[in-house]
């Protein structure tokens, strides 16, 4: 069966899509292949904290949609759904290294923690300052005490924005990595499926769903959700995301959220913002106020139909820093 | 009678062919309670080594060549199974140090050490349903026949079937670490990609031993 | 058989998705309902040309989501695939009505076409002056002396942006309506579909198509296409798109174009950029120029998996208003 | 014996009625040839009229009946069949006048002022494949019907016939006008969604004149 896809050979996805991003954003980003990496076209920036992060690829935007000024630095991106090695790690990390230190941002997955482990170690024995931040916002992952520990989802994209901008305000490595840390604790998120996606690897779909069923509790990278349920109307199926986010981080009536409805790439906008209202008037009703908000396909499962809601609960600096201007092929404003 | 480095680049090669044979099933394996990639993540890595063999210099030893596929995995597996059989490769080849033959006891050092990398990089239980657990009997089995005395290809042989049996035996299992941790309760029912790959991995190596005793 | 979709009530989906996008969009936009459109926050302005567009709901973020500073000044969804009413239509066209006349930017399919001339009708009884433009950029219609003539596809997107530039700059409604028809004259486009859609009152795919087949020459309707052809590799499939829009343009060596490459909502951006990569080869190998690009699901049609490819033959006066700050939900930059 | 406000009235619910039994029909006809909407935007319109008819002041009009039905559907279908059949009512109400009762040659009268409309608006030529396949023909047989003499139900029950057989025959046509038109020669082989809800339309109006007529 032929894999349904506008791609040539499946081993070439990766490479001919980068770059082609790289042509199409050359005012933003470039791109090296030896080993593969996206930089930002100015980098490196004296005595700007280089931010860096990867992961499988089939998660577009993320992240080569997110390097540029006021976020990423570098990009590494792995096959696809397979994080990277460590060599293309290192290599982004001296790319951007500016002399004040690297900060990695790692979607927590047994992968990519140990990858960039080794590129930190490798860049370490070269003299280059690693920090690593792991992101961990997925709370359909119980018992994490009995798991691999909880991924890392949606809520990175929050982290790279505001970090992102931390960095380019000047701070420094730890700054930097505390702030980064903040927005992971206070970030929750919990996706879900209609369908499958199809890595373009494999040639067949990641799981199978009756027409009548979805999946709980999905992560990012094609693999099987949590529970299995019967399709519902939208309303209650964003209270199924939201009401473990809100259980596992109560808010306070009165507290500040930024509310990101995220598609996990088939979904279209349509059904994307009719879920943003359903959970705004959720929050409203909880007297949780949503001060910033994000709609759209940011971390995806390839062709994936579903979506994730994540809530940061937002303080008046992660405020400033999500607003301040930010110049990537994926987000931008203020530039 | 030892293993020398003509084994060793024999046992590369077999892997090679045995991960592609396998390549598919693996997928099947990791996509049913994974991501549906380990398949290809070890295809692109041992058809990455074959190249590599050739330059291998003239007085290579087995170490080399265990080292060898440590980098090159390292390099171009990428995922949960690039660092964690990098580094069983890399403690495997440290443990073989410089000698050009390798016989029983050497073998299962080897093997003891390979396992220990995977464990301090990965923290996985015996239990888990992880290659671990493929690992683990694997390991256990070569030091007994070791300690009765066997050859190397036999300790190989019985480091395969063990870990064959603990691969299937990952299939009850709950998992608690890698991708399939996720899926809780749901995981069990499914053999362990990972568990599975060592198992062919280890039965290539007693293959190729057993060719090379001529028996 | 259930819709897989989310959403609550088919009949309410346009409604209950706006009403999310409004808030969502809060600092851009403001939603009226009853009849249904959405304006910019801070219409009417005194003296600017009011840009007003609309169609058919499911091609999302087309029109809602280029509404804003720069670019369109309100947008009409109609029922899902189905033009709005001329109620809605006149309803925005007051709204924006600064006294410097309105212009309406239809997309041609007789639906569209119809609805909007009355309610233009209704509106210059009312006193404002309104033009209309007609995009008509799709290639796909041959023989369009025997058709209802081209369809408007994702070309209106870049009609929009350097329109509503001109707009924001202060130009007669003349002037305006001028680059306008002068971007829809110079555009060319033609798409196509791995996979149909399915109208969520409809409930079925809007057409059924082999494991290894596509549909060449697609609207934004999920209507089929003009051929059906066996699954080639992105590289043949880009060369499908490409040469019949060359053929009907054609570009002297040296000239310059903006190369879009849309997707139609269920595509990953892995592919749209693979494909992006391939057509900007292809025309460097022709001496043209890609002055500018744009790359993502910018007119879609519903979750339909598959990609239009876009050629703007552009000219030192349009590369000035595409690059002219823009700020909407879908499209932004410069502020 | 004339038609009067009742027949209109009653005319108006059983299309409803009869559009929304049709609707996944007239639905599948327009996904075949175009985008699948034909049969919920009918719906939609005929629904909203329904309560408006409540609302019809005393002493009404066959001719108001028939405006009403225009500005609502102008007003809810959008598409292209909105501002088409809009049309439609719109020029029959006009043609209608302040008649309180309809014979033969006025229902003949309105009919093709109603297709005229729908020309006007849309362009279409016979053989376009379009609702006028359905028009022209129920216009030709009402006219010659009224011209020797028949009544109002007979010419509608002509009109009716001829609009059936015309959707039929819209089936072998390559359409050159509406969405069918870009499917160029796959458009042939299939029915028009416009001209079976014409012709569904006429036969609501012939099946209630024979009712009124007490046939
Ligand atoms: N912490 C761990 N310790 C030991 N083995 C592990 C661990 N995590 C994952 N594995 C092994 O890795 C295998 C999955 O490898 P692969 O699919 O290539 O990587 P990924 O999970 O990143 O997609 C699992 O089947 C399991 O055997
Ligand atoms: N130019 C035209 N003249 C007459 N009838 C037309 C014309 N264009 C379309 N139609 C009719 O409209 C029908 C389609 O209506 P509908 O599906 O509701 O609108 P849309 O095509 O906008 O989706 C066609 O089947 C055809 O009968
Ligand atoms: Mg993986
Ligand atoms: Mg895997
Ligand atoms: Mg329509
Ligand atoms: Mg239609």
């Amino acid at each position: 069966m032929p894999v349904k896809k506008i791609i040539n050979d499946p081993k070439r996805v990766v490479d001919e899509s980068v770059a082609g991003f790289g042509r199409a954003h050359a005012d933003i980003v470039r791109v090296e292949f030896d080993p593969i990496h996206v930089v930002r076209a100015d980098a490196p920036i004296a005595g700007k904290v280089g931010l860096v992060s990867g992961g499988g690829s089939g998660h577009e935007p993320l992240h080569a949609g997110f390097v540029g000024f006021g976020m990423l630095d570098a990009a590494v991106p792995g096959a696809v759904f397979t994080s990277p090695t460590p060599d293309p790690i290192l290599a982004a990390t001296k790319a951007v290294d500016g002399g004040a230190g690297v900060l990695h941002i790692v979607k927590n997955y047994t992968g990519d923690v140990l990858n960039f482990e080794t590129a930190a170690d490798l860049a370490a024995a070269d003299g280059i300052e690693v920090r690593a931040v792991v992101t961990n916002d997925d709370v359909a992952v119980k018992d994490s005490l009995y798991t691999a520990g909880r991924r890392g989802v949606a809520g990175t994209v929050l982290v790279e924005k505001i970090a992102g901008a931390a960095a380019e305000r000047g701070d420094s490595l730890d700054e930097v990595a505390a702030i980064a840390e903040r927005v992971n604790a206070n970030a929750r998120s919990m996706g879900l499926a209609l369908t499958p996606c199809i890595v373009p690897h494999a040639g067949e779909p990641s799981f199978t769903l009756a027409e009548d069923e979805i999946e709980i509790g999905i992560g990012i990278h094609g693999e099987p959700g949590r529970e299995r349920v019967k399709l519902e109307p939208a309303d209650r199926l964003v209270e199924r995301l939201l009401d473990p986010i809100l259980e596992d981080l109560p808010y306070a009536s009165g507290e500040r959220t930024l509310l990101f409805v995220n598609g996990m790439g088939g979904t279209p906008l349509v059904e994307l913002y009719l879920a943003y209202g359903h959970a705004a008037s959720l929050l409203a009703d909880r007297g949780i106020e949503v001060a910033r908000s994000l709609v759209g396909n940011y971390i995806t499962s390839l062709e994936m139909q579903g979506m994730s809601i994540t809530l940061l609960k937002i303080d008046d600096e992660m405020i400033e820093l999500w607003d301040a201007p930010v110049q990537t092929a994926a987000l931008r404003w203020g530039r | 009678m030892g293993l020398d480095i003509t084994w060793a680049v024999d046992w590369v090669r077999r892997s090679a062919d045995v991960i592609a044979e396998h390549r598919v099933e693996l997928i099947t394996l990791d996509r049913e309670i994974g991501d549906g990639d380990h398949g290809e993540n070890m295809d692109r890595g041992f058809q990455a080594v074959l190249p590599k063999l050739d330059d291998l210099p003239a007085g290579s030893t087995p170490g080399d060549v265990l080292k060898l596929v440590a980098t090159t995995l390292i390099s171009t597996v990428g995922g949960a199974a690039g660092p964690l059989y990098g580094t069983a490769y890399l403690k495997g080849a440290v443990a073989a140090g410089g000698a050009v033959s390798l016989d029983g006891p050497a073998i299962a050092t080897i093997l003891e050490a390979a396992r220990d990398g995977v464990v301090t990089r990965g923290k996985a239980e015996p239990g888990d349903k992880t290659m671990i657990d493929a690992w683990t009997p694997a390991v256990d089995a070569a030091a007994q026949q070791a300690a009765a005395g066997a050859g190397a290809a036999a300790v190989l042989d019985a480091a395969a079937a063990a870990a064959e049996a603990g691969a299937v035996a990952t299939e009850p299992l709950v998992a608690r670490k890698g991708r399939a941790s996720y899926l809780g309760e749901r995981s069990a029912g499914h053999r362990d990609p990972g568990a599975q790959s060592s198992a062919l991995l280890l039965r290539a190596a007693a293959d190729v031993a057993q060719a090379a005793a001529g028996v």
